[in-house]
């Protein structure tokens, strides 16, 4: 009676429902992406799912990650989740990884599953998830979200092509992809990971056509939604690499709050502001300390730049001004600051009478 | 049945470029500009010179009328030409 | 602190989230698609949440209503939902309207309102819905999922088209669209109501691009995504309408399980079993009793077959069959069956050796 | 800057239509052809001969080329033409 609506859905029926029951999933993280995913495959009843997620839940999740109360607070994500997964269907067996994925747990974790569904949230997980399922042979079911972006697709599935062959190796250490919080709309993970839990049932069940060659991007804000078809490009892998984290050493470059900028100007404090946004963007808003140069001027501008005190990045954000200020320290400039948050922070934080965008 | 003819009538010597994730911040711009150039090995080198912040990106996914793209392709006038970086997000 | 990775996103922030905060958006429908948009909706910090519900939980339920535990069933939807709400975040204020939409409601139900969203399952309710928004002058957030697929837009926003100017008027009362359930995979409604739920939040916050005019399609088994054009008609509504129900009665066609078919058919009695399904069906499978007809020429055969005697109609499924049974049935056949569930349910019950597809 | 400039020869004399929804159940297919119809409203009066069941279905939007279509407008060979009946499940 549970299924009875997938058991009457043409195209679908007792056969399929029986080939869920009979699968075994593995999700990495029970996070933005991984409650959405754990949600839905409980409830369409999958036989036995795996979780792999060693983190506590915290007040910031709790904006996109629909499956945890308030109360649960410090309290295990893994377990939480699996409690409450329960309650949907009792009729889920639930496997806990109650670990962090590492090359020395990963492949004993994935050997009993059938497909891996990868919901974490950086770098050095996904290519393990990567390397691991090539090396034994698994479809893995990808998802990432970037500010109101997603993507999706289906790697190493019957042999086609995996993340390797899209994104050779991992973006360098330190840079803003792998280290800093850019923020996320609470909807998208839900978006993205409920098109991971379909692309699942599609492989499992053999109906339709999963994204194995193609990723899917969505940008939510645009409703514009494209496939991209790609290609395997087999680089053997024998043995997983010994060690898949990414460093967040940023260098030398230092946060600077918006209140410190705003103590070390009232101040009088000596520091070299340099604004690296686009002129239509200072022309709304600015500070009057600030040199103004747009970010791909800088390179040339380097040797007019004082390098005896001490410099600070602006931009919208934080993040422009994040590359720049990496760049600046790159190039032997002393004390060098980013300011976090950028101009926007600015105007919420310390002067709510200027212009915002 | 019915058969389609198109006749591409070049006029260009730019091109546009659709940026994604991380490469849209990095640019400042959904879409860009690029002089003429003749395939993808020479877009990102120009890419790089433009934003050398996408060189950390180190993997930069290039797809052309919507299919990746390798550095030694020929890039035409009138080329749907994508950049899409890796995402990590979740 | 929960809000923070709203807070820290480029486009977002303080701001937007504010507008979130202060704005307040009504549910219709706390089922399939209901059921992300509430969650999705609360945990982003949506300050004032109405729901209008006044079902029961049903086991058949919680294949796609994930936020509903087994041990609820029979217990009221909309107070389970709001429980669950308020755990997830308990700063958002629930309101709940424990009663189905009718004429006599919705206009006070909608006034306090921002934004509606349908997340209704029958058209009676969705054409209510667009003309108490005329009326009010209220966007509507539309979501449907018919099996695959699913139909996502934003109706009179600032002006924009209505669903009558796609769909001037509803199905005719009896028809399949209306009274058949044909099933629906779990996952449908939550991808189909995530897409909802960023819709709600990009009117509220006034951000990117919402579907006004444009009406958003998505397969969900070939990941094919299409958004198609329209324009207003408008066309004045001074009133709502007395009814909106549509009459389920399906004339005189009865339904006939597999199991009674194998009865009769086991007992030798006499009925006229027709077969509607296409050729390259029927080479698959078929019952020795059946005449074979395609669907599409039994209007011509009308003549050639038997009034005396009960008819059955069979197809794959059992949609194409209960069409072509209403025709039967209009058309003055005494006595007309649709065989449920088709020759499908058939494999499946009675004859496990029965080639399937 | 670039211009396109095409020229289509057409050679058809049946167009194909794509079927959503229950539009797609009740013809059995996603995709059929019809004998070439100089406009929606032929187009619909050939649809309801053929698929006697989908005039129940009352409001049947048309569109061609991804934006809907009037009774009164002409189709032409190699037009993309989209059927799409109303939605009600939640």
């Amino acid at each position: 009676m549970r299924y009875d609506r997938q058991l009457k859905l043409e195209g679908f029926g007792p056969a399929k429902q029986e080939l869920l029951h009979n699968a075994a999933i593995l999700v990495i993280g029970a996070g933005g992406l991984g409650v959405p995913v754990l949600q839905y495959l409980t409830a369409m009843g999958v036989g036995k799912i795996g979780i792999v997620e060693h983190d506590t839940i915290s007040i910031t999740n709790l904006q996109r990650q629909v499956l945890y109360h308030t109360a649960e607070q410090g309290q295990s994500k893994l377990f939480s989740a699996i409690k409450r997964l329960q309650q949907l269907n009792p009729e889920v067996q639930f496997m806990p990884h109650d670990t962090w994925l590492s090359p020395e747990n990963a492949l004993d974790i994935f050997t009993p599953y059938d497909v891996i569904v990868d919901c974490s949230d950086n770098f050095g997980t996904r290519y393990l998830v990567n390397d691991a399922c090539v090396l034994l042979n698994k479809p893995f079911v990808y998802g990432a979200i970037h500010k109101y972006e997603g993507q999706v697709s289906v790697f190493n599935y019957k042999g086609s092509a995996t993340y390797r062959c899209l994104f050779p190796e991992p973006p360098a250490p330190g840079t803003m992809q792998n280290c800093s919080d850019i923020g996320v709309l609470g909807v998208l993970p839900g978006i993205i990971g409920t098109y991971q839990a379909n692309e699942v049932v599609k492989i499992i069940c053999g109906i339709g056509e999963p994204l194995a060659n193609q990723l899917l991007t969505i940008d939510t804000l645009n409703n514009i939604h494209q496939v991209f078809q790609f290609k395997p490009v087999r680089q053997p892998i024998s043995q997983l690499m010994e060690e898949y984290d990414i460093p967040c050493d940023t260098g030398g470059v230092k946060p600077l709050s918006v209140q410190e900028l705003h103590q070390w100007l009232e101040a009088g404090k000596e520091v070299q502001l340099i604004d690296v946004r686009e002129p239509d963007e200072w022309e709304i808003c600015k500070l009057p300390q600030a040199i103004f140069i747009p970010m791909r001027m800088v390179g040339g501008m380097l040797p007019q730049l004082r390098k005896d005190i001490p410099t600070a990045v602006l931009c919208h954000h934080g993040m422009r001004s994040m590359m720049i200020a990496q760049q600046l320290d790159a190039a032997g400039f002393p004390k060098v600051y980013n300011v976090t948050g950028g101009i926007h922070a600015w105007a919420y934080d310390i002067d709510e009478q200027m212009n915002t965008y | 049945m019915y058969v389609n003819y198109y006749i591409i009538v070049a006029l260009s010597t730019t091109m546009r470029v659709l940026l994604f994730g991380i490469a849209k911040d990095i640019a400042g711009a959904a879409t860009i500009t690029t002089t003429a150039v003749a395939d993808v090995a020479a877009l990102k080198e120009w890419l790089y010179e433009q934003y050398p912040a996408l060189r950390e990106l180190r993997s930069l996914m290039i797809a052309v009328n919507k299919v990746y793209a390798n550095d030694e392709q020929a890039l035409l006038p009138g080329d749907e030409i994508a950049v899409i970086p890796p995402v990590s997000g979740g």
